[in-house]
């Protein structure tokens, strides 16, 4: 295992101190919780944002922190659901009166810790707290006698989306309607030519030949659907896109908010190049592209790979999206 | 009869046993998971043994209490929620037991039992740790029945484990991370069941 | 080689095409003598600046096109110094009345090629071009007789500076002699855990095993100057600084401008623990901290492993970093 | 005598030889420098090949500019300037040359390689493709000087070039990539004396 890191075991906090070493003009970290938050205290009334997720992600989720966006974020283990204190800590700080919105991502650990931390909350200290869990990634079938879809890259845009709408003083519920809408328009599908390696476990987490890639990969390193023959980046953007626009209805005149994100190992340069390919079949298609991001924001640790998501965006999601945002991983408009 | 020393017996025992064998719980998570359930386990043990030699315990439930309070706040993942409950629900069934019989353990196991499924939604054949549970309490209730003691019932119930933590190879996940790989699940040992088995081996081990 | 491509042959073409497509907005492409300008033309009167090299360390240099820093960014192959048919496009058409400055990096092939544009455009077009060279890589001795030290990480503070000196109006011999004082300032040092593969060569550049790293690397999967057993990331953070902080001067008032950068295939989450242990070392050492940058800016194609720039930077030139800018690589304050 | 054919044969014979010895080229650029000599000169060398079936040339000057114009273009990289400022020199010295002998020739290639020098300012020893270029010029002369025609003078030449281009291998590089190596660069051969020595080898096939 080759890391530029020091002990295996530190690895996410001695992070999250690099974090707050190196953004204390916008985020507070809260090291012993590990929760980034932003610098400045809720504003009363607004509804406090909270998400995260096992770390190995990032920027996704600390670096989404940050005005027009998250208000909290808790990081877990290298790939493992943070656990209810943190979230309930979270929860409690960003309370603005307005009560908080949990955004989950559908794993078992983080519905379930979520859960916990939310009825703990809620008896705790009588924070009104809505959830919301995303489960976007088409490579999965969805249904209700399995753990269903994971939440993958939609999550990025629900939580841009709907930060927006907090900070414009949108009340709990109409957060909570928005980020289910935002849910339910969004799809992702992934791959990756390379595994990574979880610090602690110190090996890659799946092997592939030199001229292989897991097609449907998820964002832990788990294997994918199927492993198949390398392909040119043509033939992998129309297999990542196929079942994502299957399972989205772009007629009418709604466009979409195109993300072609990096699995973290991947240079920018092949994911403009893997955009091109993108932007070609959409517009075969005709899907109209409204935005888009190209970059790493959910990533899977070292992994060399990409995926696509596709959220169906109306004026309103549009004009959310254009909104002001200032987090290290995410900013305009200020 | 186990009282509260042969509680914290099992704890530190299990303790031990997750740290030998986290390398192949993680191994285990690797082929179907996201390679942690090892560490995950360990953290939360190291923690959670480290509670009786901190602390005055007065009474079993509130040792267990307090063992699934530290393992819900420092496993994290699928497992911290699961055990956690686990032994958070076991605890609610030992007020005011201070001596435990093979009844009062049965009751407490089932009790745990009930919360993982009540957390996770798990029914058998899911492939996971309550593939080991199930048949591990019927197991249980049966040697009782048939007149065991204690250690005998328990004995029963961690053979019973390791059969249904055997028979997770030929399932196809529907339930946590592996139920992402569909057909590609099945040959391989689901991870919560073997650290199921393991807990209850320790069980059998500590507690009679 | 795994790579999301399709033929290598046509890498930097398609990915400039993806970039054209994902920024219409501030972007505009002349996929011909691939350079990457901002969309609008030159503002009368506004010193142009021109800088390019090898593709391969995106975001540099076509992701730092855009208000407040580079008006023209000419992308040669993978590694490879673009010609000085795109560099004398690229000139004319950013000369604004006020003359254009090339930034170049230190390079044998970029150094000699931007002469022959910078002699060419004089000749052919009568447009006054300065050049400054940047040279801040420590991993390289100095010298009169050999091709001097590269350029590397300094090269993107300075585009962003004297981007915000020209967008402010400051004359050619203005903005030549701040981006000289800003290589004079600048200084860098990189490591690499794992090679780089170029697309047309088909196979790592160099091998490291799997208990060693490469210290003293460019940006171009250039062997460093020496092999090293793998190290914490403390002992790497140190190495890297020691020969960058003897090689600047902080005495007095002057802070720094610091990035962290990743050479492409290291992950964010190493990049903040890196910046941690940075941040420790400056703080012994008596350098404050002004501003930072911890992220992927001059990649080596999919390389992992990570470079330090310290600046020296005084009140103007931290100004001049605040000032808005608006590229796809760096964007703040619009 | 070599005229305005033997030329374009000699950029067709190039071209052909760069293109099998791409990967050679790339190879040697991989120990010492950034692996990409062999795709710069082949990019390069396709196209200069290309010039002489577009276009009618009526002068060899004329076409050595357009090479040397089309090297520049098409190259980049420190080979682009330095093979592109060799030709354009080099044809400076075939103003109204129709039929070059053995000092048109001479004269041209010194005027070409003065070219080299000037853009990279290369010393001897230096590791560059000087190292071969200089040799072969000392032998061209002498070889000139003892009689020997355009043929002789060029074979003699393109040896004297190959024993340079050996020489590289013991050097320490101190122009160009290679120089960040410093040490480490010692015990590699030279991609651009090697490319040189090539086309100096090119040259004693086509022109004499
Ligand atoms: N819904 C569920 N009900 C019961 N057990 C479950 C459920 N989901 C997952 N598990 C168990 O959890 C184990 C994985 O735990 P772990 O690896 O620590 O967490 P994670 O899956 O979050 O990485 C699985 O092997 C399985 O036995
Ligand atoms: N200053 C110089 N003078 C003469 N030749 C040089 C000089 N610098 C580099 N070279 C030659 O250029 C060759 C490298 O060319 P190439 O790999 O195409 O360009 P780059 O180094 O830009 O990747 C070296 O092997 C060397 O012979
Ligand atoms: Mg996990
Ligand atoms: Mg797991
Ligand atoms: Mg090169
Ligand atoms: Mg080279």
């Amino acid at each position: 295992m080759k890391k530029l890191i020091n002990d295996p075991a530190d690895v996410v906090v001695e992070a999250l101190r690099g974090m707050a070493a190196a953004h204390p003009d916008r985020l507070r970290v809260d090291l012993e919780n590990r929760v980034v938050y932003r610098r400045d205290p809720i504003r009363a009334g607004k509804v406090g944002l909270v998400s995260g997720g096992g770390s190995g992600h990032e920027p996704m989720h600390g670096g989404l922190v940050g005005l027009g966006m998250l208000d909290a974020a808790c990081a877990g283990e290298v790939f493992t659901s943070p656990v209810p204190d943190q979230m309930m800590a979270a929860t409690k700080q960003v309370d603005g009166g307005a009560g908080v919105l949990h955004i989950v991502k559908n794993y078992t650990g983080d519905v379930m810790n979520f859960e916990m931390a939310a009825e703990l909350a809620a008896a705790e200290a009588g924070t009104e707290v809505q959830s919301v869990v995303v489960d976007d990634d088409v490579a999965v079938q969805d249904s209700l006698y399995t753990a269903g879809r994971r939440g993958v890259g939609t999550t990025v845009l629900l939580e841009k989306i709907v930060g927006a709408a907090a900070e414009e003083g949108r009340s709990l519920a109409d957060c909570a309607a928005l980020a289910t809408q935002v849910a339910e328009s969004g799809r992702s599908m992934g791959m990756a030519l390379t595994s990574c390696t979880v610090p602690a476990a110190g090996k890659p987490t799946f092997d592939l030949a030199e001229d292989e890639m897991e097609v449907g990969i998820g964002i832990h390193g788990e294997p994918g659907r199927k492993r198949m023959p390398m392909a040119p980046a043509k033939e992998v953007a129309e297999m990542l896109l196929e079942p994502v626009l299957a399972d989205l209805d772009f007629t009418g005149d709604t466009g979409a908010i195109v993300m072609m994100n990096g699995m973290g190992g991947t240079p920018l340069l092949e994911l403009y190049l893997m955009y091109h390919e993108v932007a070609q079949i959409l517009e075969k298609s005709g899907v109209t592209v409204a935005r888009n991001l190209v970059g790493n924001y959910i990533t899977s640790l070292e992994m060399a790979g990409c995926s696509v998501t596709l959220l169906r965006a109306d004026d309103d999601l549009v004009g959310l999206w254009d909104a002001p945002v200032n987090t290290p991983g995410l900013r305009w408009g200020v | 009869m186990a009282n509260l020393q042969s509680f914290t017996e099992w704890i530190a025992d299990y303790a031990s046993v997750v740290s030998e064998q986290a390398d192949y719980l993680t191994d285990l998570d690797r082929a179907i998971g996201d390679a942690d359930h090892g560490s995950n386990m360990n953290r939360g043990m190291v923690k959670a043994a480290e509670l009786a030699g901190a602390e005055e315990f007065s009474a079993i439930d509130a040792y267990l209490k307090k063992v699934g309070m530290s393992l819900v706040s420092n496993v994290g993942g699928a497992s911290g929620p699961l055990y956690g409950t686990f032994f958070l629900r076991m605890a609610g069934a030992f007020a005011d037991v201070a001596e435990a019989g093979a009844a009062e353990v049965g009751a407490g196991l089932r009790a745990g039992v009930e919360g993982i499924l009540a957390r996770g939604k798990a029914e058998t054949g899911d492939k996971t740790m309550y593939d080991a549970w199930s048949p591990a309490l019927d197991a249980f209730d049966e040697a009782v029945g048939a007149g065991s003691d204690l250690a005998g019932a328990l004995r029963a119930a961690a053979d019973a484990a390791a059969r249904g933590r055997d028979a997770t190879k030929d399932l196809i996940a529907r339930k946590g991370r592996a139920s992402y790989l569909g057909e590609r699940s099945r040959g391989h040992i689901d991870p919560g069941a073997t650290s199921s088995t393991l807990l209850i081996e320790s069980a059998a081990r500590s507690l009679a």
